[in-house]
């Protein structure tokens, strides 16, 4: 039997047809219309999609095949850095400094030359190219190693934080020519398209959506193939798998690669529509973050991912506006609250009301839950 | 001493074990048969408190003890051998063995003698990892680690799953020793007839979670043996 | 240092298994041991092609760790193991050997727990196991048919769609043997099938892999008596690491060690 | 609107909680404070307060907040460099006013944002002239925490100290990242390198957190302030509180305010500081009088011009005087920095800072350092016909960032 | 033959120096009272203030001592009406009470108005303490006149020497006695001519780790004026040889750095060696049990600020129980609900130690809380002027040892730990054995808890105790069990020291951030080549 993604293509339709609304009330309609949406939103939007794209990425690997990558922001940083450096070169001679040549916080500390790293992060292509190759080197180099050694479980996990931590670290340092604690920010195009108009947020938003339902649809299509149902067996049972002839650690390693370049998608569009880069990103609490957005969505779930990342941080901007002082204490107990109460996440939650709304007649047994909560019909989603 | 009435279990949505009835007396040796997937396992579990039942009375020496946690369940001297022996596989033998004592009733703090006597395998492998034995060498362990809480009712799930034939033997000596000369009673469920027919006194038959057929071993006949244990 | 080939990069890793002189394994002065304690102590055994031979011996004789062995899981201290007259088991990792053509189950049996049963199988079809082939792959006609095939030889077309994870421990058993029977190996190595099984399931087991035998090699681990009877052909006993015994079931039922270390008085 | 709003744009959770959340309650007393006045154009003020929790990204987004969807007049806010420069865009884009309170490295001037702390030529060069001159310190450490504000600092007193003829091998510099907290080994190299014979000094720009171990470790290796002073930048008198001050005594710091300075209207603002938070023990410090100073200022100039429309303030800020709490008048420049006065302390065992110097008047603060190779021929003016923030004296040509 | 020769030396120095006056100037020269120089010092600059300093020590001599010492304390004020120059207490309640300087009369209280201070600034107080060496040399204690004659060794003027000379007649022994010989020869080396002295004088020298020695005989080797080839190269063999005893020492202080930051991890991270290494619980919140630990001293010193040379031993189990019964309320209240889901319980914790330190903040500002080292942990060891050992790391060190002997006791002694490990290893068995499960858990959560709890006491002699300290350890205890192993409490002591040790081997030629990124590095690459730590759990189970 073809497991179904069923239940979960009517979030990617919700998705397009919400931010298309959007950007068309924000482009189409006058400032003062009860119906406009302001380039506030939509640059929040946009911004909530980037973390979306990373849940899914969290969720492919963890979720999927069970390796909880306490690291993740290190790909999605990287691939903000490329980004953040192509913006960089863009400024050109509109620096403060007016140096056609070296970005402001190189004049200022007095470097007297481009690194050669920096070189051809004018081409936007070249820009791209880089920004996928290096987290995507990075990834395969360590999950190579540590795959291939039969790192797991909460070894791999804290070594993917020391990995994301030690990059924050070594990008922390000004030698390293990334601007140091500040990072890269003022950027003022993109492609020629000036940042702060709004027809480039929007383009931006527009753009951002489309990765999100492609990296979703792309993802729904490798987890239902026989690829993901090998995926989850490496998660359940790896030496079973090994004997089966499955070269898991290549299984894993592809995988790796391919969450990390997710997340680097993510870390290019996010950074010129949040306007900064910086070593913060790197954080290895921001990447547990992820984690948890992703556990509140459900894992297991590509469209819980999605639905985490948003639910989170929408109650992150909300609450830190509405209660400054306490908003803490709010979001820590909606984590304690969904773990207690929603062992599958908001994820299983849908699923037990599609499942109460409609039962499916013909199946020999009811789903059956295991004790990690995971059930058939979730694992295909 | 045992007596079940009326158990019902679920996983979930699906139940396994319906309105099932069962009596057990106090010093007898009942096997418990039925094909896989009967439930035997699953009723032996509600029986130890490790599965909650969904509705049903279980009495112990006429107490009910449905709402008793399965801890309390093991100081009131019901010893349990699981199905695949559940060793604690990073704790030594010895450790394995101490974890019972604390539930003894007499208060005795060090690992009676009695069950080197009955597998003195075990002596020597004291300082091993449990979870390094070999499957036939944790089936014994298994069954001398519930004789250390000193039980009085002694439950074991398929205890001959892999062992060699002459420990079987051992094993079925065993059993008949703690029966017959400590007056234990036994629980036993068994696949293989003939180690059933030779250390069981009754038997109980169990089909799609209910006992079908309760009697002494020696009527054990082909004709409920077609019916229930056939494929 | 591999010393049958000057390049070994540039072998084409897939080599049928060269069984000319009609020996499929070969296992020679094999050492094994944990923290001191020796599993397998210079174990020699050879198994015919197509046979279908028993290990028997007492627990903790070495049975499983033999298997593990064979199947690249332990790696031995000394010794050699050899798959036909060319294929060197012990340079090959779990997966390679798998993909050689040997198929093992476990002691205790290990399925895909999240996966319903009929994944399970299709996950164990044989077929090539690389990770772009993983995600084309779209099951066949054929492909269909021989899981349908395998379901009805181990009993489970009811609970195909069910979760393995929910299976009864005996069920598991059914479809560990079922994902061996998918695979099609080789070399089967089957590590007490029937534990747990009521004695019916015992006599199809024992018809079952009678009629693998021929086409594929078997080994089986077994402690019951009856079913090893049933079967044998050749029993080979193993005792503290080493063979103590070879021969048919009566020559090897009647050797006084057999008798004291394994099946005891009056077997 | 019926009320003026003021934004409240400081972290009141993550790391920097610890040093901006009282930044917030001193705005949230300015607010008061001017509403019992009256308010401003017969306006109440009213406060919006966010919380960016550390998070520069969260920065940006909430800056956007308060100005499109609160549509605040002012942003008082940010303490990190990074936090600002991730506001600046923002600001710069939708046009918002905003006060930034916390002594930084200069190297920025924007017509949307006015600087009320120190520039390094109001904090760190009159230090380390004091320490020269009256104290004849010969050998530097320059210990920092490792990002732009220590850099920078560095990089100036750097050029400064070998213009004076410091010689390359009597100075020393260390950097450490954020929250270090084993400063055994450097602090064990300092007092080698100040055991030497020269009179040492350290001139530390170590960042909040950093400070505490920093200090315990010196107190307990017994480099004693009289052997080897350190003289801060970023330690006052909040900083203080959290540290058994006791074997600092002597240790300096160099701002533009200490509590401890005898005047009526910092009495005032101290009992008052002291009231609106409840507590008899808190402190006040050098980044919150430049809270009020800028919130004064602010006030006045909307009153000048009779409006919060940002252009229309932005100019009327330019040449506003308000009085220092320490006495003196304080100015608003037209690079939107202002000139304060400099002040050096030293550490009591209470806490407190006594002045042991100061600078004789203001000193104006620069937008552009005159000791970096980048930014000497850079000023800022943003009053006709410049009207610019990076303006090239040599080249006559406003770089860059044209408005 | 050496002392002999030195003690006509020093009796030479004396000879020549004692026509320039008596040492000690008891008499009033001519024309200054301390009295009138007292009368210039309200108001005076701090310049000048150095000034007048010097003047009374010339004028007062051993009477000045309590004016000195007051001012050096910073209680020295003056009333603003009538310049009289008192002495100040300040007392709690923010008044000032007045005394006499030299009486120590009660003069009563001021306010503020009423009276202003007599600045002092680092400098002065340097010369003061100077001023006051000088003074006690010939009548304080041995430490005092230890410091004394050290202080002197760097600037050894006439009336330094004079003034040993005179100590040395009135009868010093030991260490002070070889200082003052140490002074002698460096002053034979600096003035004297003939060669042979001065050789001699170095030989004096060599070894002496005081950095005023070394510094002396750097000068000379560098001296281009200096013309006596044997005396320069017998200076560079001198330094040569007190460079190495200085490597060798520098070394055992790197290793005691090491050890030092070794420790502060161990602790870190032993607490969460329970509840992760043993229980499974990846607990997010165990920064946060070590920081109420850190909080609960804070508070203990507030109620009982008379006791503060005890208030870390009253610390130790307040901390053990306000961290062990929250870690037991979280884990009755929501791990037990995780069972059988351990991946999750990071998330409900992670949002625990969100609440905790929001409630923190709340409690207690999202200011830093001073925390005050008691006497006996602050300073340090002097072993030698090259090496000393703090006092607070040293007892650290020692603490976090025997934090670790008494868990490893208690987990291998009763029957905790062997009913930890069963339920960590198969749960439904443990039950079925009579383990009382639930109390296990939560007894063993509360351990891990209180342990991490203890930390913090400790960690709060060092670091900040704020809302932020148990994120600044959470990442680094992680590290630390891992690499020592999940579930070996051994692996946990050895994979904290040997991270600490690295770290601080590396520091010195990486500079810090770039020995942590190495250390880092070293790290995932060792995992590779080991995947279940140092001391991995072994046998076929944990396969
Ligand atoms: N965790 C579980 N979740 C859902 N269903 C389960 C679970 N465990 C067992 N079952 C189902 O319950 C039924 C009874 O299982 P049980 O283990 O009690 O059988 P059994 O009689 O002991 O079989 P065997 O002889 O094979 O051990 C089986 O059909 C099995 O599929
Ligand atoms: N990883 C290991 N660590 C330590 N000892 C081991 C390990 N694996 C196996 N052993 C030991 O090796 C011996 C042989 O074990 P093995 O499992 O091969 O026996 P077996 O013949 O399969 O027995 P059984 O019939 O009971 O399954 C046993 O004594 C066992 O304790
Ligand atoms: N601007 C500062 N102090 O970061
Ligand atoms: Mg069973
Ligand atoms: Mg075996």
């Amino acid at each position: 039997m073809r497991q179904p993604g069923r239940g979960t293509s009517w979030l990617v339709g919700i998705l397009l047809v919400v931010t298309l609304a959007m950007s068309a009330a924000n482009l189409l309609l006058p400032a003062d219309s009860p119906f406009y949406v302001s380039t506030y939103t939509i640059t929040l939007m946009g911004k909530y999609l980037c973390f979306a794209m990373l849940a899914m990425a969290v969720d492919i690997v963890w979720g999927y095949c069970g390796i909880l990558s306490l690291g993740h922001g290190a790909f999605f940083a990287l691939g903000g850095y490329g980004m953040g450096m192509y913006l960089m070169r863009q400024i050109g001679d509109r620096g403060v400094y007016g140096n056609p040549n070296l970005p402001d916080f190189m004049v200022f500390l007095n470097w007297q030359e481009l690194p050669w790293y920096w070189f051809g992060m004018d081409q936007f292509w070249f820009a791209i190219f880089m920004a996928l190759l290096v987290p995507g080197t990075l990834a395969f180099v360590f999950g190579w190693l540590a795959f291939r050694s039969r790192v797991t479980g909460v070894y791999l996990s804290i070594m993917t934080q020391a990995l994301t931590y030690a990059l924050m670290l070594a990008f922390f340092r000004n030698e390293m020519g990334f601007g140091g604690n500040n990072g890269l920010t003022d950027f003022k195009d993109i492609l020629g398209f000036d940042l702060q108009a709004d027809a480039t947020r929007v383009a931006l938003l527009l753009v951002t959506t489309f990765f999100v339902v492609v990296t979703f649809l792309v993802s729904r299509t490798i987890v239902q193939s026989r690829l993901g149902r090998v995926i989850v067996a490496v998660r359940d049972a790896e030496a079973r798998t090994r004997f089966l002839g499955y070269r898991t650690e290549h299984y894993k390693v592809w995988l790796f690669v391919y969450s990390a370049l997710i997340a680097a998608v993510a870390g290019m569009l996010y950074v010129p529509q949040v306007g900064i880069i910086n070593p913060g990103e790197f954080s290895p609490l921001n990447s547990i973050e992820v984690v948890v957005w992703v556990a509140v969505g459900g894992r297991g779930t590509l469209y819980g991912a999605i639905v985490g990342a948003l639910l989170v941080n929408y109650a992150k901007t909300r609450f830190t506006a509405l209660m400054p002082d306490a908003w803490l204490f709010a979001l820590g107990a909606l984590f304690v609250i969904v773990t207690v109460y929603l062992p599958r996440g908001l994820a299983g939650l849908f699923g037990r009301v599609i499942e109460l709304v409609h039962r499916r007649p013909g199946r020999g047994k009811e789903q059956t839950t295991r004790d990690d909560g995971l059930s058939v019909a979730e694992v295909g989603a | 001493m045992i007596r079940i009435e009326k158990l019902n279990q679920k996983y979930g949505g699906t139940q396994i074990l319906w309105d099932l009835d069962l009596n057990i007396e106090k010093g007898s040796c009942t096997c418990i048969m039925g094909r896989n997937g009967a439930g035997k396992t699953t009723l032996l579990k509600c029986l130890m408190g490790l599965l909650p039942a969904s509705s049903g009375q279980i009495l112990f020496d006429g107490k009910p003890i449905q709402q008793v946690a399965a801890q309390q369940r093991a100081k009131i001297g019901i010893g349990y051998v699981p199905q695949g022996r559940d060793i604690f596989p990073l704790l030594t033998v010895e450790e394995n063995l101490q974890i019972g004592l604390p539930a003894r009733r007499d208060g005795l703090r060090k690992i009676p003698e009695r069950v080197f006597e009955l597998f003195p395998v075990l002596k020597e492998m004291l300082q091993r990892r449990g979870g390094d034995l070999s499957g036939g060498q944790q089936q014994q362990l298994a069954i001398a680690r519930a004789l250390v809480i000193d039980p009085k009712v002694l439950i074991l799930d398929e205890p001959n799953e892999g062992i060699q034939p002459n420990i079987v033997r051992q094993i079925g000596d065993v059993v008949t020793q703690l029966n017959q000369e400590d007056g234990l009673t036994v629980i036993l469920v068994e696949q293989k007839l003939g180690f059933a027919r030779r250390v069981g006194r009754e038997f109980r038959l169990m089909q799609k979670g209910a006992v079908m057929a309760a009697d002494k071993m020696s009527n054990l006949n082909d004709e409920l043996i077609r019916q229930y244990l056939a494929v | 240092m591999r010393r049958d080939t000057t390049w070994p990069f540039l072998v084409t890793r897939r080599r049928p298994v060269d069984v000319s002189k009609n020996i499929i394994l070969y296992l020679e002065e094999l050492n094994v041991s944990f923290d001191g304690f020796k599993a397998l102590n210079n174990l020699n055994l050879y198994v015919n092609d197509g046979e279908l031979r028993c290990l028997i011996g007492a627990n903790g004789a070495g049975k499983t760790t033999l298997m593990d062995v064979i199947t690249g899981k332990t790696a031995c201290d000394s010794g050699s193991a050899w798959f036909g007259q060319n294929i060197d088991l012990l340079a090959h990792d779990e997966a390679e050997i798998a993909g050689l053509g040997i198929g093992r189950k476990f002691q205790k049996p290990t399925v895909f727990e999240a996966h319903t049963v009929f994944d399970n199988l299709e996950l164990s079809l044989k077929g090539y196991r690389g990770v772009w082939r993983a995600l084309t792959a779209r099951l066949s006609g054929r492909e269909r048919d021989r899981i349908e095939e395998v379901l009805s030889v181990i009993g489970l077309e009811d609970a195909r769609y069910q979760l393995a994870g929910a299976l009864s421990h005996g069920q598991k058993q059914w479809l560990e043997i079922g994902m061996l029977l998918a695979a099609e190996p080789r070399l089967l190595l089957v590590d007490e099938p029937v534990a747990g099984m009521t004695a019916e399931e015992t006599e199809r087991t024992a018809e079952l892999l009678t009629s693998l035998a021929g086409k594929h090699t078997v080994i089986v681990v077994e402690h019951d008596m009856e079913f090893v009877r049933s079967i044998a052909r050749t029993v080979t006993v193993l005792h503290q690491g080493s063979v103590l015994a070879e021969g048919t079931m009566d020559q090897v039922q009647n050797n006084r060690d057999v008798i004291e270390v394994y099946l005891g008085e009056d077997a | 609107a019926e009320t003026i709003k003021v934004g409240v744009l400081h972290s009141l959770s993550g790391t920097m909680a610890i040093s901006e959340t009282t930044l917030k309650d001193t705005v949230l007393m300015m607010v008061d404070e001017q509403n019992r006045k009256g308010g401003l154009l017969g306006k109440k003020l009213e406060a919006v307060v966010v919380d960016p929790a550390s998070d520069w990204p969260l920065f940006a987004e909430k800056a956007r907040e308060l100005l499109t969807k609160e549509e605040v007049d002012v942003i008082f806010g940010c303490w990190t460099s990074v936090s600002r420069k991730s506001v600046l865009p923002v600001v710069e884009e939708l046009n918002g006013l905003m006060f930034y309170p916390v002594q930084y490295e200069g190297e920025e001037s924007s017509k949307n944002v006015f600087y009320t702390g120190a520039s390094p030529n109001q904090q760190a060069i009159p230090a380390v002239d004091y320490l020269m001159s009256d104290l004849e310190v010969e050998r530097w450490v320059l210990a920092g925490t490792d990002y732009v504000y220590p850099r920078t600092t560095n990089k100036i007193l750097e050029a400064y100290l070998k213009a004076a003829g410091v010689a390359e091998e009597d100075i020393m510099i260390s950097y450490t990242p954020f929250g270090h907290s084993d400063w055994q080994g450097i602090v064990s190299d300092i007092k080698k390198f100040g055991g030497e014979g020269k009179k040492t000094a350290v001139v530390s720009t170590i960042n909040g957190d950093a400070n505490v171990p920093f200090y315990k470790e010196l107190g307990n290796q017994g480099v004693s302030s009289e052997d080897i002073p350190v003289v801060a930048f970023s330690v006052g008198e909040e900083e203080l509180s959290g540290i058994d001050t006791g074997p600092l005594v002597g240790h300096l710091a160099a701002w533009n305010y200490f509590q401890g300075i005898d005047s009526e209207a910092n009495e005032y603002f101290v009992e008052q500081w002291k009231a609106f938070i409840g507590d008899e023990k808190r402190v006040t410090n050098d980044p919150m009088e430049a809270t009020y100073i800028g919130f004064n200022m602010w006030a006045k100039a909307v009153e000048k011009a009779g409006t919060t429309e940002v252009d229309a303030v932005e100019q009327a800020m330019i040449g506003i005087e308000f009085p220092n709490l320490t006495g003196g008048i304080a100015k608003m420049n037209k690079n939107h920095h202002l000139s304060k006065p400099v002040f050096i302390g030293e550490i009591q065992d209470d806490g407190q800072f006594e002045v042991v110097w100061e600078t004789d008047g203001v000193v104006a603060g620069d937008a552009w350092s005159d000791f970096l190779p980048g930014s000497k021929d850079l000023i800022a003016d943003w009053t006709a016909p410049i009207k610019c923030g990076n303006y090239n004296t040599k080249s006559k040509a406003c770089s860059g960032q044209v408005q | 033959m050496n002392a002999l020769l030195h003690k006509l030396w020093s009796v030479a120095i004396v000879l020549l120096l004692l026509p320039t006056g008596s040492p000690l100037a008891q008499s009033e020269p001519a024309g200054i009272s301390a009295d009138s120089v007292l009368q210039q010092l309200p108001g005076a600059s701090l310049k000048k203030t150095g000034e007048l300093i010097g003047q009374l020590e010339q004028a007062g001599g051993a009477e000045m001592r309590p004016l000195f010492e007051v001012m050096l304390a910073g209680e020295l004020y003056f009333i603003k009406e009538s310049k009289q120059i008192i002495a100040i207490t300040k007392t709690e309640r923010r008044t000032y009470m007045g005394r006499d300087v030299f009486g120590g009369a009660t003069l009563g209280e001021f306010t503020s108005r009423e009276i202003k201070k007599i600045r002092v600034n680092n400098r002065l107080r340097s010369q003061l303490r100077e001023t006051l060496a000088r003074i006690d040399l010939l009548h304080g204690r041995k430490i005092a006149q230890k410091q004394a004659v050290l202080a002197m060794l760097d600037d050894l003027n006439e009336q330094n020497m004079r003034l040993l000379t005179v100590a040395q007649q009135g009868g010093v022994d030991g260490e002070v006695a070889r200082l003052i010989d140490l002074a002698a020869a460096m002053v034979q080396l600096r003035d004297s001519r003939v060669s042979e002295e001065r050789l001699e004088a170095i030989g004096i020298m060599t070894g002496q780790l005081e950095p005023a020695v070394r510094n002396q005989l750097q000068r000379l080797v560098n001296d281009a004026q200096e013309q006596d080839l044997a005396v320069r190269a017998a200076a560079q063999k001198a330094l040569d040889k007190i460079s190495e005893r200085i490597e060798f020492f520098g070394q055992l202080e790197q290793l005691f750095f090491g050890l030092s930051l070794g420790s502060v991890l161990l602790l870190a991270a032993i607490g969460l060696a329970i509840t992760f290494g043993v229980m499974g619980v990846i607990n997010m919140a165990h920064g946060e049990m070590i920081m109420l630990g850190a909080y609960t001293t804070y508070v203990i010193q507030q109620l009982f600020p008379g006791a503060i040379a005890y208030s870390l031993l009253i610390a130790v189990p307040a901390a053990f129980l306000v961290s062990g019964s929250v870690g037991v309320l979280i884990e009755r209240g929501v791990i037990r609900h995780l069972q059988g889901r351990p991946l999750e319980t990071l998330l409900a914790t992670f949002g625990i130690s969100l609440i905790l330190q929001q409630a923190v903040r709340s409690i207690f500002s999202p200011l830093n809380m001073q925390v005050v080292t008691p006497n006996w942990m602050s300073g340090s060891l002097v072993i030698n002027p090259v090496f000393s050992v703090t006092y607070n790391r040293l007892y650290i060190l020692l603490f976090a040892l025997a934090i670790f002997a008494a868990l490893v006791v208690v987990l291998k002694k009763s029957s905790l730990g062997l009913n930890v490990r069963a339920v960590s290893q198969n749960r439904d068995m443990a039950k079925a054995m009579g383990v009382r499960t639930e109390m296990v858990d939560a007894m063993t959560f509360g351990l891990g808890s209180g342990i991490a709890g203890v930390a913090g006491v400790a960690l709060s002699q060092l670091t900040n105790v704020g809302p932020n300290l148990g994120q600044s350890y959470i990442i680094d205890s992680f590290m630390v069990v891992v690499f020592g192993g999940v579930g070996n409490l051994l692996g946990t002591l050895v994979g904290g020291f040997s991270l600490g040790v690295a770290n601080k081997f590396l520091e010195p030629s990486m500079g810090a951030v770039l020995a942590n990124i190495i250390v880092l590095v070293g790290l995932i690459l060792f995992i590779q080549k080991r995947p279940k730590g140092l001391f991995p759990q072994r046998g076929r189970a944990a396969e």
